[in-house]
């Protein structure tokens, strides 16, 4: 593990109260959720807690045997509580650095830096809201749940998976009052043919003000089709490889198509959430 | 008598005297980084390179991995000339902390011109990043060779009344000789140095990791190069040598200054720990108070090297 | 079909067949290894540098770590061409993996001349040294030059009947121009590369950390380096590329031979882990099994790169 | 730490029982000696437990916070019980290796390769032997107090220090029936002048047949001097930095004077035991 010390304190502009910090955490649990999913449970100090769904932390992985990851990883704030001081994250394993969180241990410092990002907005007259989620994007997603409920939106949940073993986070937003309805890869439930009328029969009740997505590019295409022909605004989380999660070296920049022309935004400062509309 | 002085931080870099050795590398800092630390504690700003027009930079992904360091291929992304002196110069004109700003180009003319429309009020030097191995083909840049060199910094010299740095390469086979050619040229200083071409290649899809196929590598793992350059230089140049490449501890900061730089940036560990720039100043100063050392001619270019004679 | 097919590891370099593409890089390996694992399961044996007389090497320390790697100021102590030729070589001959002999000299006439002594039988191929950093003052080698690649590897090839491989250095600010002018000059194939320059300073006895106080760097840190190298210089060139540089995993192996190269060499790792060719060996063929590969001409040169075409 | 997997068999020439290894062994205890000094003890394989006093082990040092050690380091066997399974180092933390191992908790995994080296040899008319040993080199020196009483040798052991409180091992070279003399800085009797009259008495009765010795300059020359005045022979334990330790990398060469010349020899393979009277 890479050694940064976050006890010495560091000057702070007047006024300021740090939007983001380096801060360690210490494990409180790290276990699987299934096949290839694992749900990292940290004991945060208040100063990181001030989160909003759809921001992100820098998470500086333990090396693994043999591998050495360097730069930071980004991961979406699965759940947060600042009164208990709780954060958590939900991770697939996929390389180095996830191996690398993958060997984190109860008990074990961790440093994080965070919250990054702007996350995700709920605008006043968006009072229908239809999430469209797969794979590892419910991880960025699962904290709108909470945040319908507590501002009184009503959400409906389509939780996508390879096969219905394979959905995750269902408890967590039927726990929020969401209505979750389960598509799978197996039964052809999750194309983006199947899903468009299931899709269009709650507009056409009035169902869907904005939608929220997360990845998946079919998915993306299929709700600015719907987005445009039926006037849904929307917002996605999107992802691209960072170094410094900052907004300083213009790593993680994406193409974004505004008012005719095509513009780069950095994915950590400008997102990772964007207007569905705006994405490429 | 000793308990009665204080440590004096304070770095000359030529005819500037900065009020620490610290400061960022080019690329690796930003007005985002004010969100996480005061950045007037810096002993300067230093400024992603610009250029003068507007570009895009290079596809990603931009950066990957590697052991002990990073490649980057952003290339230079910028909005401009006008940009610069509308939106940026104002902002990083009301900090204390002076103003570095980073210029390139792709040929002398356009060079050249650009350094003289942003030798502007509230721009304390200008550093001439004559080396980004990502502008042109295969990392050749004009500081790959001392003719080259010297041409861009004559032009640069003409261009401007500002203090003048030159940003050299490591992939050059001829470090010593290209700086010559800049100090010869008028440079009041060098920063030595700027990333290492390499390259990295996914198994799995046989693909680069870089949108760019090669890229700079920065990080610890190229403090070694950045390290012997900076001896090689200090040695061979009269004008004043800023360290650059893998500085993340201070240790980092004491074996550059112990080879002869007069100043150092930080960059890639930056993106590790926002906040290290910010701790190796305080721990600079109390590494110096424990050892009753007061300024930092005490330990600039104090390398015992009885062999050293054997080089260049 | 498939599953009556075993796995070829067999390395083709020019006219020369190795059974697999692991071998030891010179000055990283000797009949010491013997004490560890049979020395026959490598592809092939390359000897430490000799040179015509007797040396003693560099003063002490001649090496120290970096963060990844190392820094090396051996130099090339040699026992002379005499001791390799009674002693050295019926030892090498016994075994059945093939010979390959490294070589340096100061001079073009010196060089010649050795290369010329040691085409001996038992010899299978002649790798010339013509980039080690620490023979000439800081770095300066044969290798660091296209026209002084040219005229050594020129003098060499009318000097010896046997393969002759070019050993190229990273420090060179030309590496397509010299590997080239090695090809030009009738080289069988490159080794790309050798060490990097690199300096460390102890900053509590402000003594450098070597000897020689600069030294080549080595291990998974220059990785990248050679890694590019080895694909500018296959891109480049016709005849095949031996990648060397930070090779220690199953993946660097595979990342070289997707860049280009044809066979790999194995330095610093085998100080960490002795046994870490013959692992790397056995890895590889299970890679290939898993996947179907029967054959290295799968692997080698088979990067996907759709903007390759902007570099040289 | 590094990855260095030890599962993997690798060819070993027929007949050739390899006379060193790298082996995967596991922390019994990592103690405090005295104020700088550690004892590492390991449950080690049998087959790299058929060690010589002298002889050393190549470590792959754990990476404290903030410290890369990357090449291994060597450090010679202070204890060995090949029916036991027991290897022993006593160390010093002097830098980023030792810093690394003493990072080591029971329990843990650790990757050692050896023996490596010659070791001490103790000719049959060596009987009365003399020890001469200050701080580190009492690690080196230690395994001799029970080869001696193996071989039925007598042995005087000098251990010199800083200060009495700072000896070491004095406990170990009793129990193997040794005579221990304490000598330190404090009261000046750890001094070459001090030392030399102390050791020629024993010589006029007789008493030392062969020196042994490790590290200080001083202790060599003064040893030299009486080996060469009184014909007494005697063995040394020398250090160098290392890379390989197996021979390979010539990076640990010191000069010796042999026959009027002075020639380079290998620490890690011609040493790092060498005659007294040839130490340069
Ligand atoms: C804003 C944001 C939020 C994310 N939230 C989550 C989450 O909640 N759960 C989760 O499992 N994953 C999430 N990801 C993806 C996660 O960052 C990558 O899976 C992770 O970085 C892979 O690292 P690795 O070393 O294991 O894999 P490797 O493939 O070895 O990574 C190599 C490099 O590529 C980068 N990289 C690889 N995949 C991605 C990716 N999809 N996006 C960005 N960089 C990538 C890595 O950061 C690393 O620098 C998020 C990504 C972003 C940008
Ligand atoms: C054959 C042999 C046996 C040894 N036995 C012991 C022992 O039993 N107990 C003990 O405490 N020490 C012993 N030493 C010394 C021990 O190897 C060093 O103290 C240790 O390598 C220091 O590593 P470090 O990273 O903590 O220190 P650093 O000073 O950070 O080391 C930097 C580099 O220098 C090398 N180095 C530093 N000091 C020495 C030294 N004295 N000899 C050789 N290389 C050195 C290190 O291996 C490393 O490569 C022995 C050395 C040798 C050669
Ligand atoms: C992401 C990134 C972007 C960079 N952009 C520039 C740049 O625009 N201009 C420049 O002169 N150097 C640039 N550099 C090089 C750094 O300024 C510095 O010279 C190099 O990274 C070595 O220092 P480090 O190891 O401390 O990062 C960049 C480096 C990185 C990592
Ligand atoms: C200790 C040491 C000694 C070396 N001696 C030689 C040498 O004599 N001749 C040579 O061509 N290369 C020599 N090299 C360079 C290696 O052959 C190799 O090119 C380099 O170390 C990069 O590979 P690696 O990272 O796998 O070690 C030496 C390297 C090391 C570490
Ligand atoms: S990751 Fe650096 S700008 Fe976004
Ligand atoms: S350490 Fe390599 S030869 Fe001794």
């Amino acid at each position: 593990m890479n050694h940064i010390p976050t006890t010495v304190s560091v000057p702070v502009p007047q006024g300021l109260r740090p939007r983001c910090a380096e801060a360690t955490c210490f494990v409180r649990s790290n276990t699987p959720v299934n096949g290839e999913y694992r749900l990292l449970t940290l004991d945060a100090p208040e100063a990181i807690l001030d989160c909003q769904p759809g921001q992100f932390f820098q998470l500086l992985c333990p090396q693994p045997d043999g591998e050495h990851p360097f730069l930071r990883r980004p991961m979406s704030i699965y759940g947060y509580d600042k009164a208990e001081g709780r954060l958590e994250f939900l991770y697939k394993v996929t390389g180095a650095g996830t191996r690398g969180l993958a060997t984190l241990r109860a008990g074990d410092a961790f440093n994080v830096l965070g919250p990054l990002g702007q996350g995700f907005s709920m605008q006043d007259d968006w009072q229908n809201l239809m999430l469209v989620a797969r794979g590892v994007g419910l991880a960025t997603l699962a904290p709108l749940a909470r945040m319908a409920r507590e501002k009184g939106r009503k959400l409906t949940a389509i939780c996508s998976a390879r096969s219905p073993e394979l959905t995750m986070s269902v408890d967590l937003f039927e726990s929020y009052g969401a209505e979750v309805i389960i598509v799978h890869d197996k039964d052809g439930s999750s194309t983006p043919e199947a899903l468009r009328p299931l899709i269009e029969a709650r507009i056409a009740k009035g169902d869907v003000d904005a939608f929220y997505t997360c990845g998946s590019s079919r998915l993306l295409r299929l709700l600015q089709d719907l987005g445009e022909t039926h006037g849904i605004p929307g917002e996605i989380a999107m992802e691209q490889q960072m170094a410094c999660g900052l907004g300083m070296c213009q790593a993680c920049v994406r193409s974004f198509r505004v008012g005719g022309r095509v513009i780069q935004r950095r994915v950590c400062r400008e997102g990772p959430v964007f207007p569905i509309s705006e994405a490429m | 008598m000793r308990d009665l002085q204080t440590v004096d931080l304070s770095a000359r870099v030529g005819a500037l005297t900065f009020k620490n050795p610290i400061m960022p590398a080019s690329g690796t800092f930003s007005e985002d980084l004010a969100d996480v630390f005061d950045l007037d504690v810096l002993g300067a700003h230093v400024l992603k390179t610009i250029m003068h027009g507007t570009r895009t930079g290079n596809p990603t992904p931009r950066v990957c991995d590697m052991q002990a360091g990073m490649i980057n291929a952003i290339g230079i992304p910028s909005k401009g000339i006008d940009y610069f002196r509308d939106e940026m110069l104002p902002y990083w004109a009301a900090f204390n902390a002076p103003l570095v700003v980073s210029i390139s180009a792709h040929s002398v003319d356009e060079f050249a011109q650009l350094c003289s429309e942003v030798s502007l009020p509230g721009v304390t030097a200008i550093e001439a990043n004559i080396s980004c191995p990502n502008i042109e083909a295969d990392g050749n840049a004009f500081a790959m060779r001392p003719d080259t060199t010297h041409e861009v910094v004559t032009r640069l010299r003409a261009a401007t009344d500002l203090p003048l740095w030159a940003k050299l390469t490591p992939n050059t086979g001829e470090p010593v000789e290209v700086a010559r050619a800049a100090q010869d040229a008028g440079a009041d200083a060098l920063v030595v140095a700027n990333t290492m071409l390499g390259m990295s290649i996914d198994i799995d899809t046989r693909r680069p990791r870089l949108g760019n196929v090669m890229g700079g590598m920065s990080g610890p793992a190229v403090k070694p190069i950045a390290l012997r350059m900076t001896y090689q230089c200090a040695r061979a140049c009269d004008i004043p040598v800023i360290g650059c490449g893998g500085i993340s501890t201070l240790e980092d900061v004491l074996e550059f200054l112990i080879a002869g730089a007069s100043a150092v940036q930080v960059g890639t560990a930056t993106f590790q720990s926002p906040t290290v720039m910010a701790r190796l100043i305080t721990e600079l100063e109390d590494w110096m108070t424990s050892r009753g050392l007061i300024s930092l001619d005490q330990i600039i270019n104090t390398l015992e090297a009885p062999n050293a004679g054997v080089f260049k």
